[in-house]
């Protein structure tokens, strides 16, 4: 039978790129078809890379990659009720991730693979899709292609899954909304920082983020889409709101939405069937465990093993080798070490109460009013219970996640 | 006859996706073809149709290898990519053209470029190659080693005749540029291409680039149509 | 010493005028004959206009704002082995350089562009007052390369340089059939119709000669009116030094809005429709 | 643009936009009539949804911002969707 090549990617975004690297390196003859006018165009992502798996493929880089800024500066901020605020932050001069702007970096990207001789096909969309035998039809917007595997790097909304009839459910995505500000920190050029603000978002599940760019600031807010259905606040509203709060100036020079996945370990959608093997988000891979959301090393991770996996699949090993390498590897093995720290997240008081008692414990702390100050213990117990929360309860879940 | 075509495209920052932030531009931005040398290569592969021969690209400035595998796509046989080490003006890109160029009965430019739009590139390598020059271009036969044209040059027509080989550039009106398949895409990654990196000093400098914005009001109006009406109606009386 | 060229007697005069406040030395080329130069080479083709303008090895070309001109001047260029720019707003020397400025990019860029001299400029000149001389006179016959079958001169149907109001539509009108709607509501506000680089040049709802953009026509009338235009770029910078910017635009979020004083969101007929019946009592 | 909130309208036109002549979005508004909490109207970033006073949904497509979150935002599966051929170019992402 004749092929047009041996596996079809659908999406050029760092899955999608990822894997075609790894399937030319191993010898195959990989298409990517990408519905943007080029990589990165319909992409956004809150910001922040860790860039171990990225190194593993292209050890120098740091030095070749339009990498924004290391990311050098941890913060915290909880707004609580009353306008207090709490905040820390953490300072370490590693290199492990760094903020980035996808519509730049995709394109580095693929050109990087390009150079090798990927062939990227752009403007091209996935209309349909048959199953034969022995191999599988894309329909695409610029015709048809037969190929022996095709690999699903088309994003949270899994363009493949979709058309094979699988349907995406509320409960398992989030919706992030973001601006690029043309507000600069004052930071040498060499360090960045990466805030996680909790309690802007009120009434919603979910959090925003800031990350320091270049020469722009990336802020925006995560939601849980469920959260936001039976709600009172539109998304768009939301987003204002978390940019007045944190009183960042500067004019907006984008705004943006993407969903992201939130299935966790336990809940996560096949990640190969019949012909096909899914990656990055459209795999549903996220960690999200209060410290950190990754998604963008775990697409890249899972986007190289695909390739590889690929080549054994049509040397003749079953598919299911695709899910063996990835448990070996660092994607799902730390998607199930972030398990139980994702469910924790997902209690309601996460969002509003823990935040709200806990200020008021420090509240009472500070508050240096002629009156005795309780301990720090005491506060915490008493305002835990005048908010109707159980502090051990709260104990033991924030023990899950650290 | 058969023809042998040079295709000249300029690989240019779209223009749609500048990013402006206050007094800053920032041309660092997804590059794409030209869009009258889409209509360049177009003329040159509908030319080829009809009369055969062979339709060569060349590209002066950066080699990007999505573009060009875009511009191999829709049909060039091979293409010549040309890398100037420091910025080429519109005399440099004619000059380096004109070396690549002997050899051909017909030479093809898009009317102008999206980015500098001189408009000039075409008309100087005609004249540096002592080629008759027919700009702004929509229709062309080839007759007898003659090339008969229309030029389109607002508000005249004027058919001309002229001895090939020669030089001609195309309005946008010439033709509708074609969407290559994804099987041809996939096979552009075959074909030949030539990159060169030079040096060539040019006789005009770019001083600076500044965003081109003049503020306006942006007032809104909505309602119900008798009610806009009267607003813009008051507008007027207060301007005119 | 400043040779001019131009194709259009008005443009010409101004053109002229402006050189005589760079230079005593001015030297005229057209195909007709002026009398705002002191010495004129009348040059009917474009190869001879070539073959002229560069055997005079003048310092500074400048030529005005038409396709025949920017064919000329780029071949002059090459001639002289000068620098060449092409839609330059303003011009300067500075220390024997010629500094101009001009738009870029689709017009959303302003280029400062410094040449080495000799220097040949498209430009469209400041105006300036233009004298009149006994000029000299030479005619200039020859053949050119490219031989001239036939020229149809369309005559021009507008002046949008100096119109002081222009209704301007796009594609949002929605076919060639509605464009009597704006053509309308210029008949009473006594405004010249003008339309976008697709209504005009691609699907010829319009003459081309009436293209407002960076390919047409650059206008600055006092009321400029939009009708259904998204406004690309390159459309705006043909509009972009209007006085009042009035647009109609079913779309919220089209660029136009940015770039307008006010916006009505209506439908473009309906508006045109009910403005002119309005604007008539 | 101190720490003032910008209308929605304006923030979508900072986006490079390449609109279809047909929508890419397409509703089931006898769905909508039975429908009293109109979710997709919260959940779309781009407000594409707005409600008509026959109780019907109508989308502005040419906001869309292509997240997606309009194929899970409808309890009732009211609104489908085709990706729009050219739509929204981020310069940022």
């Amino acid at each position: 039978m004749n092929y047009d090549a041996d596996v079809a990617i659908v999406g050029a975004g760092l899955g999608g790129i990822s894997a075609s690297i790894s399937a030319v390196k191993e010898g195959l003859n990989p298409i990517v078809i990408e519905r943007g006018e080029y990589s990165g165009a319909k992409n956004v992502s809150g910001g922040r890379m860790y860039i171990h798996a990225l190194k593993s493929l292209i050890p120098d880089v740091e030095e070749r990659a339009p990498l924004e800024r290391p990311i050098t500066r941890e913060t915290y901020k909880v707004f609580c009720n009353k306008g207090r605020e709490l905040s820390f932050t953490f300072k370490e001069k590693s290199k492990t991730s760094f903020s980035v702007l996808r519509a730049k970096f995709d394109r580095w990207y693929a050109s990087a693979a390009e150079e090798i001789g990927v062939t990227i096909s752009y403007g091209t969309y996935l209309m349909g899709l048959q199953e034969e035998e022995d191999g599988i039809t894309l329909n695409t917007s610029l015709g048809d292609i037969r190929v022996k595997y095709v690999i699903d790097a088309g994003g949270v909304t899994a363009p493949v899954a979709r058309l094979l009839g699988r349907n995406l459910k509320p409960e398992h995505l989030m919706l992030g909304v973001k601006e690029v500000i043309s507000y600069v920190q004052d930071l040498p050029e060499d360090e960045g920082e990466a805030t996680t603000v909790i309690g802007l978002t009120r009434g919603l599940k979910g959090g925003g983020f800031v990350y320091t760019n270049k020469d722009t600031t990336s802020i925006g807010v995560t939601l849980k889409v469920d959260s936001l259905q039976s709600g009172s606040i539109k998304a768009s509203e939301v987003v204002e709101n978390y940019r007045a709060g944190l009183g960042l100036r500067g004019d907006v020079l984008e705004y943006s939405a993407h969903l992201i996945p939130y299935y966790g370990w336990g809940n996560l959608p096949p990640l190969y069937y019949n012909r096909v093997l899914a990656v990055g988000d459209a795999a549903g891979l996220l960690i999200s465990d209060g410290f950190v959301i990754r998604g963008m090393d775990l697409a890249i991770g899972s986007g190289v093993i695909a390739g590889i996996a690929v080549k054994k699949v049509i040397d003749g090993s079953p598919l299911s080798i695709y899910e063996e390498m990835l448990k070996r590897s660092f994607v799902l093995s730390d998607m199930r070490k972030a398990w139980k720290a994702f469910q924790a997240l997902s209690n309601p008081n996460f969002y509003g109460e823990y935040e709200d008692a806990l200020c008021e414990a420090l509240s009472r702390e500070f508050l240096v009013n002629g009156k005795q100050r309780p301990t720090l213990i005491e506060a915490l117990l008493k305002s835990f219970y005048d908010n109707g929360l159980n502090f051990s309860e709260a104990v033991k879940e924030i023990w899950k996640i650290v | 006859m058969t023809l042998n075509i040079l295709v000249a495209f300029k690989i240019v920052p779209d223009e749609t996706l500048i990013k402006i932030s206050g007094d800053k531009v920032d041309l660092n931005v997804p590059v794409k073809i030209s869009t009258y040398d889409k209509n360049a290569i177009e003329e040159g592969l509908e030319l080829r149709e009809k009369y055969g021969g062979k339709v060569i690209g060349i590209s002066v400035g950066v080699n990007d290898r999505k573009t060009i595998r875009e511009a191999l796509a829709m049909g060039l046989d091979e293409v010549i990519s040309i890398t100037p080490k420091t910025y080429a003006d519109a005399l440099a890109t004619a000059k380096l053209i004109s070396e690549e160029a002997k050899g051909y009965d017909l030479l093809i430019f898009g009317e102008s470029s999206t980015d500098g739009g001189d408009s000039a590139v075409g008309p100087m390598v005609g004249e540096i190659l002592g080629y008759p020059v027919i700009t702004y271009v929509r229709r062309v036969e080839i007759q007898d080693g003659f090339l008969v044209a229309e030029r389109n040059l607002t508000p005249e027509v004027e058919e001309v005749k002229a001895k090939l080989p020669c030089v001609i550039s195309v309005t946008g009106e010439a033709n509708t540029p074609r969407i290559p398949t994804l099987k041809q895409i996939m096979e552009s990654g075959k074909k030949k291409v030539v990159a060169k990196e030079v040096e060539i000093a040019s006789s005009s400098r770019l001083v600076n680039l500044t965003p081109y914005f003049v503020p306006r009001k942006k007032v809104i109006i909505e309602g119900k149509l008798e009610e806009q009406v009267q607003k813009v109606v008051e507008i007027l009386r207060g301007n005119l | 010493m400043i040779v001019v060229y131009s194709t259009d007697q008005e443009k010409f005069k101004k053109l002229s005028g402006f050189a005589q406040t760079l230079s005593d030395e001015v030297i005229g080329v057209a195909p007709f004959r002026d009398n705002h130069v002191k010495k004129l080479i009348v040059a009917k083709t474009e190869d001879l206009a070539v073959e002229t303008i560069s055997e005079q090895r003048p310092s500074l070309v400048l030529l005005s704002e038409g396709k025949r001109e920017v064919t000329v001047g780029a071949r002059v260029a090459a001639r002289l082995n000068a620098p060449f720019s092409s839609s330059c707003n303003s011009l300067k020397v500075e220390g024997g350089k010629v500094v101009v400025e001009r738009l870029g990019f689709g017009g959303v860029v302003k280029a400062t562009v410094e040449l080495s001299t000799p220097a040949v400029v498209v430009i469209q000149p400041p105006d300036s007052e233009s004298r009149e001389f006994e000029t000299e006179i030479h005619e200039y016959e020859g053949k050119g390369k490219m031989e001239i079958l036939n020229t149809k001169r369309q005559t021009s149907t507008v002046n949008l340089q100096s119109a002081k109001v222009i209704v301007s539509v796009g594609r949002g009108i929605g076919g060639k059939e509605n464009v009597k709607y704006a053509e309308e509501l210029a008949q009473v506000l006594n405004a010249a119709l003008a339309g976008s680089r697709p209504v005009t040049a691609e699907l010829k709802w319009l003459p081309e000669d009436r293209q407002v953009g960076l390919s047409g026509t650059k206008v600055r009338p006092k009321v400029y009116i939009a009708v259904g235009i998204s406004g690309q770029p390159q459309h705006l910078a043909g509009m972009k030094d209007s006085g009042l910017v009035i647009a109609v635009n079913k779309d919220k979020n089209a660029p136009i809005v940015e770039n307008a004083d006010y916006t009505v969101i209506a439908d473009a007929i309906e508006f045109c429709k009910a403005i002119t019946e309005a604007l008539k009592k | 643009m101190e720490n003032s909130v910008i209308p929605l309208l304006k923030r979508l036109s900072l986006n490079k936009y390449e609109v279809s002549q047909e929508s890419h979005i397409s509703i089931n508004t006898n769905i909508c009539k039975t429908c009293v909490e109109k979710p997709c109207i919260r959940v779309c970033p781009a407000g594409t949804y707005e409600a008509m006073p026959d109780g019907t949904v109508t989308a502005h497509y040419e906001r869309c911002l292509e997240c997606g979150a309009a194929l899970v935002a409808c309890p009732f599966g009211a609104i489908s969707f085709k990706w729009p051929d050219k739509g929204i170019t981020y310069r940022y992402g």
